[in-house]
């Protein structure tokens, strides 16, 4: 087993992995970054090393520095997180050359999952469904040939894309022209790789995913799967195991088939399959995340397993210990991501001091969070500030107990999406689970800020009561500040008066 | 204490009185009731009215008060009477004047969407901004008209900088 | 379903219960003493009554107040939560007579089980093993004649006794005089029933116990055992689920056993019978609990279901919907009862203000905590301020985590036992289950306080560091206060000064 | 500035100097090292020694210093220097003179069992009083004599009220 294993990550994922690294004994080295030297992860780690400075290209993606922390403070193993290096070949590859182990699988299958069209590739010919689409296209012509195929609407993608960025949706062919300009000048930018393909594009289909676990002897096994549907500017907000949209013959058959895929690619560690679902329950694949998710916290509360623990035992060349057989999955588990945002201003970020933080309690509330009160959110990272993961025995008592959570929860100093968080919960489509990737987009909107005040007179006599209180502290302050003033100003008017007189008598 | 309290789109005057340690008189548009409010953090209290329980807590910047009542936040903007006279302000009415659009932290223009004098509606675009690794659309708070642009595209902002006038 | 439910108590059980109803959709009803106006209980509830002064007796104790309140505040049902008036049965009964439910077994139920003597003698007509003892004794020849039959050492205890008082170990025949005489009178004075019967002495027992829920309809199921041998001052602190004393075997038929006893009193609710387990495993009943017990959350855990609800819905006359079979244990879990006292004083309480508190978070941990930073902890209850609940895989990993958890764990402003957990978590004994009721005595006295410092120095220089803080703090505020005062006394001494002159002109 | 400290049995010198914004030199013994400590909290800090991370916690009353580090606490007694050698004291040898017993919270006293003139060892039960719905003996912190006793059974005890006095 390691005996040091340095974070190359920072915010709740980064102290999520220090939690797991001390429940196995194994000491942890944090890096941070100028704006980081009083966040948590610096607190709970055993080691902290600076990185450079605020700007993520210069800290937590500089790889050269980072190589150099991990040599420097005797690490023997390197934890990505999720986000930052966690899917970069370059670092991978880096840290195996320095003999380092990089807790993920090989460069060689973060490049061949990184690559879109390979994949897709690959995938195929394991005989996994995949959305209907081309390999690479050289030209506008030959995406038009293709989109004459697959048919309109669909999705133009960079080939090395991901994370909503370097896509275009084309709903006929005169919409080619301008959207072929802008991916390719969009891929070329942010991935240095302009090469492209295109997708039938799906209306509103529901996000799954599934959980994999495999080990270096060639054992693999799923954890089940999530729904992830809840998503806004493609970014996922709401996450659940098991997912709501499956039945029990889906289940077992998309979890076979996430398996098979896995082993298509030689898959070692903690992966996550990607698949789309439509109304048919057909389900294709999307992508493979070579790495721990965010929401893995959903899974690991309903199998029981801890996955950080599992990702590490793995990279240390451990056999997995559980049989498929043995994965029995229990209760219904939800999680909230907590934005620093603000949900009335279109989710604009909102960082800044936190002045007042209460995580919420008692059974079922697991918290994940980067924070405490006193921390500053900088404005250099991803607002995720913390998450909430609630299990229930089902998945009713699972929304009843995340909105009894989320009333709970108090952050102060900064907004947060917690209020938008209880809308959804609130939603009967939401709690029917009659929902799909566009289910914000079409009832957010819609229903637009609620103005509903169902305790408005409280809320006012909350404010006066509030501004009758610092209308007094400030009186408070200003008549001590007077008092002491006074007595020093008698003192100093008396002794003027006195040398006054005294100067008079003199003049007698 | 009077204060003049807006809520959504209504204004309230709301008068509190501290009759004996902890206790408040509260009238709210002139309907009175006592209420029971013990501080049970530096802005957060434990309320009891008629034996209702409420526990609120409040995020005070200058004259907004976003209170927090079961899991519900209500946004107040409070003045105190006594210098709303004094000032000659109206409290609430702001949205219906000249709007100075701003961005709440630092960040990058990545487009601005509008040029002076365009007639703009609420909600629509304005400016693109980057910040926190996201693109963010900063909209028109009103229906009205552009004044005055003071971004470009390219530009760095501070917290709190403006970027246009609507009116 | 009820519509709103009192809740006949305070600190962490009641805002347990508060959370259970809220999430049921159920209005609770809070009651607080004068001590208690800004306690955490109050501040959840939807609704809150005064109901008395400070002490227990006038207020959480006082049946015709509480009643007074419960029909004010419209309340259909009451829970007592543990201790108060969960065992008492006027209360329950004074509940029924107003048709009032009171959310517990039936007043017969409570009063027989009440009994020692009685419940002795109904367990052991139910086929249950129970420590030998005698019937009811009259004077001091029966003691003598009993003992001879049971042999030395024995405990003489009061028929009505519990909570540790009323009892006294017997040595040999010359200690029965002076012990017959004392516990008659305690029996007499604390319980106003001075009858007593005598129990053999069993050398440092391992003390097990079995969660029972049953419905109105007849059935009765047992959710797995618990161990709750740490104790001080027979009161527990550590308790575990599943016990690690017992064995497969074992298990089931304890289980079983618990099951019968149940059955024989007709009981109806969440309840647990507790068993003596001696060093040849053999298990004698003890007494039954007919209340939640503090460690109900162990249980919560490993078998996944919310004894509260189910308390409520028990009550409400709904069928239990689990069957035996479907009650699987996962996994271990562990609470640490977290006492606001000085176990480096002797366990003294420590009542106070918190001025800090910060919980552990993250996979596997459950706070239930009934007080917040900048709460009072008032002298006259129960110094218990919160529990934390820890689940792992199995037993080893919940230890690690609860060591974790509990170091994440800061209370300022008063002492807590805190540190004393950790001693325990890390005691060799502890570790491989090898323990029993005397565990505490034997090892916590014998290692004493111990005087390790491992981070010496960093302690020494964040003492010196906070005490610069300080003195820095002080000079701030006086200098502050200073340059504010010396702007006003330059004002003032140039207008003396000025008027002076003026007085100077005057008089040229 | 330089402290006595008082930790377990023994006392140590402790030097703090800021040399640039929280960055401190201490000298513990004499033996120097630098230390990054930035204030988290009210008396929370995180500090980083040679690339070590620790975060502490303080708790403190007067002279006293309960310090949480690793999940462990030292209590240690403070002075500095000065207003040591001011008040001629010496830190750390109380536990060799006259000790004042006392309880840290209110309560009733069940019984006195010792006398005026009685030697008593360290540990040895002293008085029983009743707090928190719960008996607790009071023990001697030292071997000594009991010069005085100031309660009898039955009284009533503020916080912090002196039990008796042992030399």
């Amino acid at each position: 087993m390691f005996k040091r294993i340095l974070i190359a990550n920072r915010g709740e994922i980064a102290v999520r992995i220090i939690r797991a690294c001390r429940e196995l004994d194994i000491e942890t080295v944090a890096i941070y970054s100028e704006a980081d030297r009083d966040a948590l992860h610096v607190k709970y780690a055993d080691h902290a090393y600076l990185v450079g400075p605020a700007p993520s290209t210069e800290s937590y993606l500089a790889i050269d520095r980072i190589l150099d922390v991990v040599k420097k403070s005797g690490a023997d193993a390197v934890h990505p997180g999720y986000g930052f290096l966690a899917e970069n070949s370059d670092f991978a590859r880096a840290c195996r050359d320095n003999k380092i182990v990089f807790i993920g699988p090989s460069p060689e299958v973060i490049d061949q999952m990184g690559d879109k069209v390979k994949a897709r590739a690959i995938m195929k010919e394991a005989g996994i469904p995949v959305v209907p689409g081309s390999e690479v296209l050289d030209s506008e012509e030959e995406v038009e040939k293709a989109a004459d195929q697959i048919g309109y609407p669909f999705m133009l993608k960079a080939a090395a894309g991901g994370g909503g960025k370097g896509l275009r949706m084309v709903r006929s062919a005169r919409e080619i022209t301008p959207a072929y300009r802008a991916v390719r000048s969009e891929a070329a930018s942010s991935f240095g790789d302009a090469r492209l393909y295109l997708e039938k594009y799906l209306v509103h289909p529901r996000h799954i995913e599934v959980q994999i676990l495999a080990d270096q002897h060639g054992k693999v096994i799923h954890l089940y799967d999530r729904e992830c549907s809840i998503q806004r500017r493609h970014q996922k907000i709401i996450e659940e195991c098991l997912a709501p949209a499956l039945d029990y013959k889906a289940r077992r058959n998309i979890g076979r088939i996430a398996i098979q895929g896995a082993r298509a690619v030689g898959y070692v560690g903690a992966g996550t399959l990607e698949f789309l679902l439509d109304r048919e329950m057909n389900f294709y694949f999307l992508e493979m995340n070579t790495r721990l998710q965010v929401e893995h916290a959903v899974t690991e509360r309903v199998v029981g397993i801890d996955m950080v623990k599992a990702q590490i035992e793995v990279a240390a060349g451990a056999y997995l210990p559980w049989k498929q057989r043995h994965i029995s999955p229990t209760g219904h588990a939800i999680e909230c991501r907590i934005y620093a945002e603000d949900p009335e201003r279109d989710f604009m970020p909102c960082p800044g001091r936190i002045e007042g933080l209460r995580l919420p309690e008692g059974l079922g509330v697991r918290n994940d969070c980067g924070v405490y009160e006193g921390a500053e959110v900088p404005i250099h990272y991803d607002p995720m500030i913390a998450k909430l993961i609630i299990w229930g025995e089902n998945r009713v008592e699972a929304i009843l107990r995340m909105r009894r959570a989320l009333r709970e929860y108090q952050v102060r100093g900064i907004k947060t999406n917690i209020p938008f968080h209880q809308w959804i919960l609130r939603h009967p489509r939401f709690m029917v689970g009659d929902f799909n990737t566009g289910f914000i987009d079409e009832e957010y909107g819609a229903s637009g800020t609620e103005d509903v005040f169902p305790h408005k007179e409280i809320a006012l006599a909350s404010a006066a009561i509030a501004a009758l209180h610092r209308e007094r502290e400030r009186a408070a302050r200003i008549l001590e500040r007077g008092a002491t003033e006074t007595s020093r100003w008698r003192e100093s008017a008396r002794k003027t008066v006195l040398r006054t007189v005294g100067g008079e008598r003199k003049r007698q | 204490m009077a204060y003049i309290a807006k809520l959504g789109e209504r204004n309230y005057t709301v008068e509190v009185e501290e009759v004996e340690k902890s206790i408040y008189r509260v009238s709210v548009d002139g309907s009175e009731f006592l209420l029971d409010g013990k501080k049970t953090g530096r802005t957060n209290y434990s309320l009891i009215v008629d034996n209702r329980s409420f526990e609120v807590d409040i995020d005070v910047s200058e004259d907004d008060y976003r209170v927090l009542v079961d899991g519900r936040n209500y946004h107040i903007h409070l003045l105190d009477e006594r210098r709303m006279r004094l000032g000659g302000l109206q409290a609430g009415i702001e949205l219906q004047g000249r709007q100075r659009v701003s961005v709440p932290m630092p960040g990058k223009v990545i487009a601005v969407l509008v040029s002076e004098g365009d007639k703009v509606e609420r909600g629509q675009g304005l400016v693109i901004v980057e910040a926190m690794k996201m693109e963010n659309e900063v909209r028109s708070p009103i229906n009205g008209e552009v004044k005055e642009v003071k971004v470009k595209a390219g530009d760095s902002l501070e917290a709190g900088a403006a970027l246009l006038v609507v009116e």
